[in-house]
């Protein structure tokens, strides 16, 4: 299993019944491949729209109709359309129950930088300082590492989205849940060890006496 | 009481220097006529507040490549690597606003309220130089308001008084802006009969838009 | 011509082409029957629509269809409605071109008190502080005095609805307008001298040299 | 995934000294058989968060003339002489708020935003006791966010999933209040198969609605 299977295997388990969640573009798409069996979950594109899902077939795409990266997509029966005002009503207003996100840097306060690089990238914030500051769970979908480089840090020095706390970090290595103490690892990935994963982590690790692995379906 | 305006005279209004908003997201539910022309009018040192810039030589993106743009406010730009060229080089100030935020800055400019309160951005780079306010013990950024000379929007469908309805997830930023700016001109991809828009299905009314352009001709 | 028709007749024109307009319940109402031939005036109800006019014949009332004071009403072909979040962005926002609203008094300044009489009467301001902070032209129209006592005072003693100076006055005995020097008496109305305007304004009314007669269809 | 429940049990999860947000205008929009409801269980020390209270005995004037109603948040009651006398006599406490400044309130309490700068209100009554800010040059109200526990809606046609539309007028603080309550409560003209509204026309998603029920049984 590719790494960003892994990850969005681990983060799809995290979606519940019912659930109004936005996944940031890129990795995070990937996650509504593997949601459990059984449960509905709406998935809101910042864009405008809740109820998103892949296009079911090729040749029935519509201009009006796109995610938030401009590809388009379809709707499930029971979407609802609106503009960008009202999306950011719902995110901000503390009606998502769920985000997940890219990263490029956590930290142990658990904050996240997902947004610029000064003076390299500058992408821009887009919708991510608002998902961050208001959605109900904020989930951080990255890689454990970039080109061997630790991005779990023990404070970011890459601009801040915001100074609330994410809520859980899943990688390829780990699940890491940020607390009032600190980073706890809650998971490692099979076949990884506790010591890989604090050697790949820069920050401090607080690792409980046992660690279970992460439970992913084939 | 027809807005009907030929694609020529509507942009001709626009003069050098003009701060345009512009709706759109991604290209998506962008007045695409409207961005033509100003391109092939050769207007330049704009003012562009929009949520993105969607991409290389695209939609906004022209007025980009066509160096019309002096001044930008928007959310993302990084799937347009020339607009970050252009703002690492200097030839653009780019003002990044986080997306609620700029929904909520236009928001304001439109509705006469004298600001926004809000939590996003609070501790990051976006809160430098900002006032802040605390209410009820929690501490919000003052965002301003957004205004512009012209908004330059894009609709599904127009009636001749320039009632507009859109669709999906083309809505966008066109119905906001269509409240913050001093002169509206609105595309539509088709302009029906007066009445024959519900009125529950209008969602900006006649009386902000001040000019109208069909799709195509 | 009774009180009430001679303030709604020259109420009506002050009305515009294009003019989006919002008229206050009870005497500004009347406005609507007096309207100038050959324009067209689009009517805001707070309540959420524009393109309100009077309901055409008996038995064609609908419950979800009413004015602000919950009567039935009827639209225009290309009326609109909206929630009441943003009939008061069109109101705050500058979008309307002129409110007509009733007055209790009206003072030098140009202020306008209209929504309580404390301990006595305590309807509620409604919508009408944001139409006066909000609207590009606030008209008041009122009759001049109130069993025989002066409405347009050196100072209002009852509550403002606000701060704002409105544009015009206009009663069944004058029209007057609010300026930086004061009130000016603009038109008196037909067999009215001025001397009997003055002497029912408690305020100090600048007088031009001249003072012509209101103009009003028959 | 439906969310329609039986009016009984819907009204019941409502306990006495909550606060309800009530939709309608003059009783028009407004939740007359949740009203009602409310009534009949008897509910008592009610706050109510609403436009105005309509007539003497009718819709929430039904709760005023019952005595469930302890304090008042509204714009306009003076259509409803017995919320006046009430009010005057010290049964109700009464805040009156500019009818814009009300809606604003609401919707900044749904949009997690810290407050409302207004101009409406400044210098008058209404400004006692408030925090005022100066931007660009300019003063304005700061108005706090309404929440409630409770918002009580209706709307002309829902889907199972609890997707609303609404009709006209009887729109008003329907949809605003949909967002600014911990339960949301919706009454419906209608419901109808998922699927059957199309995503333009709802204008309250699904996802906020908590419990539904139908206008008539």
């Amino acid at each position: 299993m590719d790494e960003k299977t892994i990850i969005a295997k681990r983060v799809a388990q995290e979606l519940k019944d019912g659930n109004l969640v936005n996944l940031g573009i890129g990795l995070p798409t990937l996650v509504t491949k593997y949601l459990p069996a059984g449960i509905q979950v709406f998935f809101q594109s910042e864009n405008g729209v809740i109820g998103m899902q892949p296009l079911p077939e090729p040749g029935v795409a519509a201009d009006a109709l796109t995610d938030a990266g401009g590809t388009p997509t379809s709707i499930i029966p029971g979407a609802g359309a609106f503009d960008s005002v009202t999306s950011f009503c719902l995110i901000r207003g503390g009606h998502l129950d769920v985000t997940v996100l890219g990263g490029l840097q956590v930290d142990e306060a658990g904050q996240l930088a997902n947004w610029m690089v000064p003076g390299k990238m500058v992408p821009g914030m887009g919708g991510a300082m608002d998902l961050v500051s208001g959605a109900k769970r904020v989930i951080v979908a990255m890689t454990h590492t970039a080109k061997g480089a630790p991005k779990i840090l023990k404070k970011c020095n890459l601009p801040l989205t915001s100074v609330r706390r994410v809520d859980l970090v899943v990688t390829e290595l780990a699940v890491i849940q940020p607390t009032d103490e600190g980073l706890v690892l809650l998971e490692v990935a099979d076949g990884v060890t506790v010591e890989q994963v604090v050697a790949a982590t820069e920050a401090r690790l607080i690792v409980p006496a046992t660690v279970p692995t992460m439970q992913l379906a084939a | 009481m027809s807005k009907v305006t030929a694609l020529e005279q509507a942009v001709a209004k626009i003069p050098d220097g003009a701060t345009l908003m512009i709706g759109g997201f991604m290209g998506v539910g962008s007045p695409h006529r409207l961005i033509d022309e100003l391109v092939r009018q050769g207007r330049k040192d704009l003012t562009i507040i929009a949520n993105d810039t969607a991409r290389p030589g695209v939609d906004i993106g022209k007025l980009i490549r066509a160096g019309a743009v002096k001044r930008l406010v928007a959310s993302h730009i990084g799937l347009n690597p020339e607009t970050q060229k252009q703002m690492i080089d200097g030839q653009i100030e780019v003002e990044l606003v986080p997306q609620g935020t700029l929904a909520e800055r236009i928001r304001a400019g439109g509705a006469g309220l004298g600001g926004v309160l809000t939590a996003t951005g609070v501790g990051t780079t976006v809160a430098e130089g900002k006032q802040t306010i605390d209410v009820k013990g929690k501490t919000f950024l003052v965002e301003e308001p957004l205004r512009a000379d012209f908004a330059l929007i894009s609709a599904w469908r127009a009636d001749y008084y320039g009632n507009l309805s859109y669709e999906l997830t083309a809505r966008n930023f066109n119905p906001v802006m269509a409240l913050a700016a001093d002169t509206v001109i609105a595309e539509a991809g088709e302009i029906v009969p007066v009445g024959l828009i519900p009125p529950d299905q209008v969602e900006t009314v006649s009386v902000v838009v001040d000019h109208l352009v069909a799709r195509s001709n």
